[in-house]
């Protein structure tokens, strides 16, 4: 019994971090317009968009992994959501943060990556596997940063486990990581630019009038799935970060407040910055950042 | 005393000869000069009590080394003769 | 020029090694206890007068079996390896080839005098031999185109080798050991017929020595 | 009974008669001839068998009728009998070699070669110093004359040099003789003693060990043995080679008590410069009989240098004899072999050996030769190397210790190349000529012995236990049914490992439980994808059962010695294994000279270990001996160069990618563990130490750097099974890392990585076999699409590659989680860090693997290619069952690795239901699987209701620029896929290790070359060469 | 007699110096035969003493003395054996010098060196 509450409070957390997620795609949509000296599309655009594909009359696939491509990516949004509890204290929101800590979410964001590579591939289309190959090799870099930032933490805390960081920060703004080891969060916080894969860090999609990244066989439902995936995996990304570095969430309002200042985060420095070639981006990742983060180890390590 | 001074003779002679016969340009000389050096030893066998050795060094060591010798020589110079 | 600086240091170094050896050489007094056994030995056991020819036959005798071997391998590892070639000559005057063929038998007659005196007077078997030997060349030398007729130096060498090693038998049938001379009786001192079988050895010594040289320098002189 | 001097009597006296026999017809001088040296083995034989088994006191003959000091006297005993059984032998068996010579040839070479081995008989047995002399101008007239029995230019020319190198040598050798006379006042070696000689007197031991010593051919004073080797007839250079140089050897050995301590330090030194500076020139050799000659020059070094150091340290005479004897049968017997069938193969270049192909058996006695010479077991010059490493060690002569190990490295080097050639070179229409019988026969007769000798050592001295002798059993009952089918074969292999794994491993919860597992069983189910080999050729399931067998020893050996010929073995298995790949000439070399370099470490590392005791398997008993840091140091250099650890990595590429394709998940799954397991091991009695330098730091820090080197270098490799080597590279670093933590988490986390590893990489190498089975190629470019064709095997690659990467739910995250809980837990950040960058590293080159092979477009060619042979599946769905279950019920293993590991140290994670907990986090793989699966069920069930109208098109039926593109093959993105990557960070994996290795064997060559110039064939210079060498040993000395 | 243990030693270095020094074939052999000699006389001096007689137990030695009487045996006899055996060593020399000169034409032994490395 407790199982299936279990899954329903589940199933409620998920709508409401892809809703949320989703119309965070659409704000941004909106602030880029602006930025650009655009009117943009309506902050609901995403939502029509899913709509849209997923109403296309003519699907088609190129195989089986085609098929579970984006079955694999949304799969993979909806387990690192899953394994993230949200909002520390509620038991809606803890999703199945007993399975596994803070390793486990960090490793299934790969699993998606690499069921939507796949599919990608059988897509056959040659930009498909350029898109993955500069995305893979932009993970690589990007992932440094964050892992020794995730470190520095597990030392600092001395667990991986989230909900007991989230709880260590709890008692006030001076107790958030951000600022009890901000070596640490500089350091994730770029690296989320990159997650994010917002300019300057956007060749992966190289987003023109449509995706010409590893999406670009993806049609009609397929399409929908990962659009969806999209505003799910971005609202994960962003209540990881939320947990790890800045106090996490007792409540829902919090948890928007923050995630979205977060997510503005990514979103301006994307609009100031033009866009970096992936062998740029890369060295970039792996210069200051992951300096930072070693600075941070060292720091938290040993003093 | 007498063959001290025999030996020191003998022994500069065959030192002279040792050296003669390896500057000299003529083989046949050089065989020649060798085969004196080993005669020349063997009076100084006689000299140090060994009448053995000295007949021995003669007959062989002289004798039928610089024999062979010569033939030797003379095979050598046959075949620059043949070509 | 670089070679000539290190033979010359190679000399100079060769000296420096040697030098002790002279400068600190001390000549003995008296004879070691080695040599003074021979020395009475020779006397008392073997009734031989040259000690020198005791030892070499008797208590070296396998040194000299040795050495005769040695000797026969040169003879046939030289004729192994130079083919007879046959090429006529002048030969010399008839004169001079009826003189030698005179001397030859008297130089053997030496030879022989002299090996089998090996136990009395200085000269033995290898002397002897090569006197044997300087006989034949002789005949070689006055007649050049002369053939030996290798069969016989061939017997003569290896039946008196093979006698050599049979009387060194004997002695190891009779159990007293190998090569030992007291195989006859050892005779009266300082007679031709004593010192038991030295002089029979010292003349098969004598035998294979003088065709062994023999065969060397006809198959040297290339005919 | 025989009296020996009537070898000599009888020698003389058939000597003496040959001619006149030779009248009679050859046939009778040949009867002769032969008779004699039949009756000098025999009586040799019956002597030996007196002295060694009977125990008869040493015989002492006189001669003339007196006693001792007056006369002459010959002595035979244990030692000489033995010598002069191997001397007789190899002079009757050269002889029937011989023999079509002996018929065409004067008599006189008869003669002569009767007399040389008379002439052998009598320097062994004489005990006189002047007696000496005359036996060895007797045997050099003879060697002499018959350098020239096949006469030739170059034969005559050696012979010259040899004449007048032999004469100095000799002279130097009767000065001395005349010197020692004089200041003992005998020749009788009894009756000498080393009292006798005053300081300066001592120039006349000098001058005799000097004379003796040159006629040993000591580096650089040797160039005449070389060009004798070189040009004279292979029969007799077998002779001069062996023969002679056994008779001076013990003529050496018989002085050896008149030497002061000091000449035989010197004498030591210099056989040891021999063997090296031989070995090393010997690298640049082409041809066969003058490599053959450096390595003799060689192997005499090292043999005088281990009499003299023996004699030196006074060790005792069972090890001695086992050292000195070791090397020399070794040398005796695969020397003469080698030059006999150098004669037989009539080559003048190594390059051209590869005609011995067309005659199998005559191979295989020629890799058995080869094999013995490099000194590995169970050859007789192994174990002399064992003992001898134990001695240099003890004694704590490290320059003479290391010398011998790279001078044994080179060596290995250059026949093991000599072999590469030989079975690799491109084989020329030509044909062998038809081997006599009588040239065979010798060296069947000498193999059988070397086997005999080899096996007598294995069980008479060491009483090595019986399961030590299976990888040679496996190897030789294999070659038995060599005539079977090689499916019949296969299953036979199988039933072995099966019956093997049954009766030989403990079932306890234990270490070797877990190697047993994936060495024992993990062989038995890849053996199953052998079986789809139509036709495997002779030895590949001997040597295949050979490795196993080998590895399987491992666990269970219950000495050092014992560990480490099984280690050996495993080796040369796995370079056969690795040769019989059809471009593999390169790569088994590399592989060898590694394997051998790192055996060579791990063999001085067990010279500096405490004895242990003996009961039970080393594993057990590890740990109640403190192993001294120097030991630790040398031997895990050995093993890190097995599992290809950064530094010496470089075999591994070549190695596994040019090794047949479905012997390479042995290598990668099993084979490399064999490294782990060693660190293991040592592990066990480090942790039980308290240790004043943390060497496991610094291995963690290599296990680090090799993973990422690796990750990186597979992310840039076309070539898939290059690819996958690198990603063992990398993988192996991770558990070489866990392993050093010496921490109950890090071994957890190590055992358990080493056992997803085997697993995911076995299937993983399967499914590769399969694919290039059936398409040809090693390159993925010139794959792609093929997840249409062979669904299966992208099914197992997609399984093998989730667990890979550590991706959940698969039992990959299970390890990466234990590993960085260890980590952080033991405080190893910036490795935690270093791992985190490498395992998204390894996303690339996975992805780049199966997107190149099975996705993306469809090549042509392969439109009609089938599914993997049914051979293939069996494994890999065996292993995908495996994997499997580990992911579902993670407690399998883990539960079962807490309490092998709670055998070292105390636990630190809490096991509850399936939630493991660690002091730092926690994970519940089962639910983590239920998640999973439910996951990837609500969005696919989604999909395919909404998406019913899905119609599915073919490959290549796709837009490009709002056109089709041209053809598929243009379409297939794959080739240099990474190379935005590789303009970021290629710069990491420049081959640095690779040039620095080339700088290595390029200096070595080179200095080779420089070392070789002294060879410049002017007999005069050898002369000088020998005045020198003899002036400067006499200044060394300091006489 | 240190003068003839002088001399035989000096001999013996101009026979090395020889074969060291000299190109031609026969030459070396000569200077082989100088060495040979030079051993030779080192030995047979090496065994005299002071004022003795051969060793020859004829009427010239008193039997009883002999032993204060006459010099060392062994040494001539070693030299014996020395002696026939580098008659045997120089013969074969010169028997391959005459074949080698027969392959090629030169009794230089720069000639000879088609063998090296």
């Amino acid at each position: 019994m407790d199982i299936m509450i279990k899954i329903f409070y589940a199933i409620i957390s998920i709508i409401v971090a892809t809703v949320y997620g989703l119309t965070l795609g659409g704000i941004v949509r909106k602030i880029y317009a602006r930025a650009h000296g655009r009117f943009g599309p309506p902050v609901w655009q995403p939502f029509l968009d899913i709509i849209k594909t997923h109403g296309k009359r003519v699907s088609i696939s190129h195989g089986i992994m085609f098929y579970l491509g984006p079955v694999f990516r949304f799969a993979g949004g909806l387990g690192t959501y899953l394994f993230i509890p949200v909002i520390f204290g509620s038991a809606i929101f803890s999703n199945f943060s007993i399975a596994g800590d803070l390793l486990l979410v960090m490793y299934f964001i790969f699993f998606g990556q690499l069921g939507m590579a796949l599919g990608a591939g059988e897509g056959g289309h040659p930009y498909s596997p350029i898109g993955i190959a500069r995305g893979l090799s932009q993970m690589t870099s990007f992932e440094v940063p964050f892992a020794l930032s995730v470190i520095a933490i597990a030392i600092q805390y001395n667990t991986l486990n989230i909900t007991t960081i989230v709880a260590a920060q709890q008692g006030g703004i001076t107790n958030w990581t951000l600022f009890t080891n901000p070596l640490a969060v500089i350091a994730a916080m770029i690296s989320l630019l990159g997650m994010n894969m917002h300019s300057p860090f956007s060749i992966v999609l190289a987003p023109q009038e449509i995706p010409i990244g590893p999406p670009i066989e993806m049609n009609s439902s397929f399409l929908a799935t990962l659009q969806t995936n999209r505003g799910l995996f971005a609202a994960a990304k962003l209540v990881l970060f939320m947990n790890l570095y800045f106090g996490g969430a007792t409540n829902l309002l919090i948890m928007v407040i923050k995630t979205f200042l977060i997510y503005m985060f990514s979103v301006f420095v994307g609009a100031a910055f033009p866009r970096f070639r992936p062998e740029q981006s890369m060295r970039f990742f792996l210069k200051w950042p992951t300096i930072i983060g070693i600075v941070a180890i060292i720091f938290i390590a040993y003093f | 005393m007498i063959s001290v001074i025999i030996i020191i003779t003998l022994g500069i002679l065959m030192i002279i000869a040792g050296i003669v016969a390896l500057h000299l340009k003529n083989l046949l000389a050089a065989i020649i000069t060798a085969g004196v050096i080993s005669l020349l030893a063997s009076v100084i066998y006689l000299i140090l009590g060994s009448p053995d050795v000295a007949m021995t060094e003669a007959s062989i060591g002289s004798g039928l080394t610089t024999i062979i010798f010569l033939y030797a020589l003379n095979k050598v110079r046959k075949e620059k003769k043949d070509d | 020029m670089i070679k000539k600086i290190i033979v010359i240091l190679a000399m100079i170094g060769l000296i420096m090694m040697l030098f002790p050896l002279v400068t600190n050489f001390e000549f003995l007094e008296n004879l070691n206890d080695l040599s003074t056994n021979y020395v009475s030995g020779s006397v008392n056991e073997l009734n031989s007068q040259n000690v020198v020819t005791s030892v070499i036959v008797t208590y070296r005798g396998l040194d000299t079996l040795g050495e005769v071997t040695v000797l026969f391998l040169a003879t046939a590892a030289i004729g192994f390896l130079l083919k007879k070639k046959k090429t006529k000559k002048r030969g010399s005057s008839e004169l001079l080839q009826t003189a030698s063929s005179f001397l030859v038998a008297l130089i053997i007659l030496l030879g022989v005098y002299i090996f089998t005196h090996g136990h009395l007077t200085p000269g033995g078997g290898f002397q002897g031999g090569v006197i044997i030997a300087t006989a034949f060349l002789l005949l070689i030398l006055s007649d050049v185109n002369i053939k030996f007729n290798h069969t016989i130096l061939q017997v003569v060498e290896s039946f008196s080798g093979a006698f050599y090693v049979v009387i060194g038998l004997i002695g190891l049938v009779l159990t007293i050991g190998f090569l030992n001379a007291k195989i006859i009786p050892l005779g009266e001192y300082g007679n031709l017929f004593s010192a038991g079988a030295i002089p029979i050895i010292y003349s098969l010594i004598g035998l294979k020595v003088g065709s062994e040289l023999t065969n060397i320098l006809d198959t040297m002189r290339g005919e | 009974m025989v009296n020996p001097i009537y070898i000599i009597i009888l020698s003389l006296l058939a000597g003496f008669l040959l001619s006149i026999f030779d009248k009679g017809g050859r046939k009778l001088s040949l009867t002769v001839f032969y008779s004699v040296l039949t009756f000098n083995v025999f009586v040799i034989a019956d002597w030996f068998y007196r002295f060694a088994i009977l125990g008869v006191s040493t015989l002492t003959i006189n001669t003339a009728g007196f006693s001792a000091p007056l006369s002459i006297n010959l002595q035979l005993g244990m030692l000489e009998s033995f010598v002069l059984l191997f001397a007789n032998l190899a002079g009757l068996l050269s002889a029937i070699y011989l023999i079509k010579k002996f018929k065409e040839s004067k008599i006189s070479s008869l003669i002569l070669y009767l007399i040389l081995i008379m002439g052998v008989n009598g320097l062994v047995m004489t005990r006189d110093l002047f007696n000496m002399f005359v036996f060895l101008e007797i045997l050099s007239i003879s060697t002499f004359a018959l350098t020239i029995l096949t006469k030739n230019k170059k034969s005559l020319s050696a012979g010259f040099k040899y004449m007048i190198a032999g004469g100095v040598a000799s002279t130097f050798f009767l000065l001395g003789v005349i010197f020692v006379y004089y200041f003992s006042g005998n020749l009788n070696l009894e009756f000498i003693s080393s009292n006798d000689f005053t300081n300066y007197g001592l120039i006349g031991v000098f001058l005799l060990a000097i004379g003796i010593f040159i006629e040993l051919k000591p580096f650089p004073a040797n160039g005449w043995a070389l060009d004798v080797y070189e040009s004279v007839n292979s029969g007799i250079v077998a002779i001069i080679a062996v023969v002679n140089s056994a008779a001076i050897i013990f003529v050496l050995y018989k002085i050896l008590p008149l030497l002061p301590t000091v000449y035989l330090s010197v004498f030591t030194g210099m056989g040891i410069v021999t063997y090296i500076f031989s070995n090393l020139v010997g690298i640049r050799q082409s041809n066969p009989k003058r490599l053959l000659g450096y390595s003799s020059v060689a192997q005499m070094g090292l043999l005088a240098a281990s009499l003299f150091y023996t004699t030196k340290l006074g060790v005792s005479q069972n090890i001695s004899f086992l050292i000195a004897g070791g090397i020399f049968i070794n040398h005796f017997i695969a020397k003469a072999l080698l030059f006999w069938i150098a004669g037989i193969v009539k080559k003048n270049n190594i390059k051209d050996w590869s005609v011995l192909r067309n005659n199998i058996p005559l191979l295989i006695l020629f890799g058995i030769s080869l094999l013995a010479l490099s000194g590995l077991p169970p050859f007789p010059g192994f174990w002399a190397k064992w003992e001898m490493v134990k001695v240099f060690v003890g004694s704590k002569y490290y320059i003479g210790l290391s010398a011998i190990l790279v001078g044994s490295l080179l060596e290995a080097f250059y026949l093991f190349r000599w072999f590469g050639y030989t079975t690799k070179n491109k084989l020329n229409k030509e044909t062998m000529e038809q081997v006599q019988f009588s040239q065979i026969f010798p060296i069947i007769v000498f193999v059988l012995i070397l086997f005999f000798t080899s096996f007598w050592i294995m069980t008479n001295v060491y009483s090595l236990n019986y399961f030590n002798y299976l990888p040679l059993v496996a190897i030789f009952g294999m070659f038995l049914i060599s005539f079977l089918r090689s499916k019949v074969k296969a299953i036979i292999s199988i039933a072995a490992v099966v019956l093997y794994g049954y009766f030989l491993f403990p079932l306890g919860m234990s270490i070797q439980l877990l190697f047993g597992i994936i060495f024992i069983i993990g062989s038995g189910i890849v053996i199953i994808s052998t079986i789809n080999r139509k036709n495997t050729g002779k030895g590949f399931y001997g040597f295949l059962l050979m490795m196993i067998f080998g590895m399987g020893n491992l666990i269970i050996a219950e000495s050092f010695l014992a560990f480490f010929i099984n280690w050996e073995f495993m080796t040369i298995a796995a370079y056969l294994l690795i040769l019989r790949g059809k471009r593999a000439k390169i790569p088994a070399i590399v592989f060898i000279t590694f394997s051998l370099a790192g055996a060579y470490f791990i063999l001085a590392g067990f010279g500096y270990m405490p004895n242990i005791a003996n009961n039970g398997a080393i594993i057990n008993t590890i740990g109640t001996i403190k192993i001294p840091l120097m030991a630790m140091i040398l031997m895990i250099i050995g093993f890190l160069v097995k599992s290809a650890s950064f530094g010496a990595h470089i075999w591994i590429p070549g190695a596994y990618a040019e090794a047949e394709d479905d012997v390479t998940p042995f290598f990668s799954s099993m084979f490399s563990k064999t490294g782990i397991f060693g660190i293991i091991l040592l592990a066990i009695s480090f942790i039980k130490q308290t240790p004043d330098f943390d060497l496991f730091y610094w291995l963690g820090w290599l296990g680090a750097i090799s993973a990422i080197v690796g990750a990186f270098l597979a992310t840039f490799q076309e070539d898939v099974k290059k690819l996958m080597a690198y990603s063992s590279m990398s993988q192996l670093g991770y558990i070489i890392v866990s392993i050093s933590l010496l921490s109950h988490l890090g071994w957890i986390s190590g055992l358990y990585l080493t056992l997803n590893h085997f697993m995911f990489k076995a299937m993983i190498f399967i499914a590769i076999a399969g694919v290039i089975y059936r398409t040809g190629t090693r390159q993925m470019y010139k794959m792609g699409g093929l997840i249409k064709k062979m669904p299966l095997s992208f099914i197992t690659v997609l399984i093998g590659i989730i667990a890979i990467s550590g991706v959940p739910p698969l039992s990959g995250f299970g390890s990466k989680w234990l590993l960085y809980n260890s980590l952080i837990e033991k405080g190893w950040f910036l490795q935690a860090g270093v791992f985190f960058f490498a395992s998204a590293v390894s996303f690339l080159y996975l992805y780049r693997m199966i997107h190149s092979i099975f996705l993306g477009q469809m090549k042509y060619e392969h439109q009609n290619i089938k599914e993997s042979p049914i051979w293939y599946l069996i494994p890999q769905v065996i292993f995908i069952i495996g994997i499997m279950a580990i992911s579902m019920y993670p407690n399998l293993i883990i539960q079962p690795l807490n309490t092998i590991v709670g055998n070292y140290f105390n636990s630190s994670i809490v096991i509850d239901g399936y939630n493991v907990t660690s002091s730092l986090g926690y994970w519940n793989g089962n639910m983590v699987m239920y998640v999973t699966m439910g996951v990837f069920a609500v969005p696919l069930i989604l999909l395919l209701l909404i998406n019913g109208r899905t119609q599915t098109v073919k490959q290549f039926n796709i837009v490009y620029a709002a056109e089709r593109p041209e053809s598929p093959q243009t379409t297939h993105f794959a080739h240099n896929m990474f190379s935005h990557y590789y303009k970021a960070l290629g710069g990491l994996t420049k081959p640095r290790i690779q040039s620095f290795w080339n700088y290595v064997s390029e200096g070595t060559n080179s200095l080779a070359g420089l070392f070789r110039q002294i060879y410049s064939g002017n007999g005069q210079t050898y002369i000088l060469h020998i005045i020198l060498y003899i002036v400067a040993i006499y200044f060394i000395m300091g006489v | 007699m240190i003068f003839a243990l002088i001399l035989g030693f000096a001999l013996l270095l101009i026979g090395i110096y020889g074969m060291l020094s000299q190109k031609n074939l026969i030459k070396i052999v000569i200077g082989f035969s100088i060495v040979d000699t030079g051993v030779h006389i080192i030995i047979v001096s090496i065994g005299y003493l002071r004022n003795r007689t051969a060793p020859i137990l004829n009427s010239v030695v008193d039997l009883g003395k002999a032993a204060q009487q006459v010099v060392d045996p062994i040494p001539s006899v070693l030299v014996l054996t020395a002696i026939v055996i580098g008659l045997a060593v120089t013969a074969l020399m010169l028997t391959f010098v005459v074949e080698l000169y027969k392959k090629r034409n030169s009794l230089s032994i720069d000639d000879y060196q088609e063998l090296k490395w």
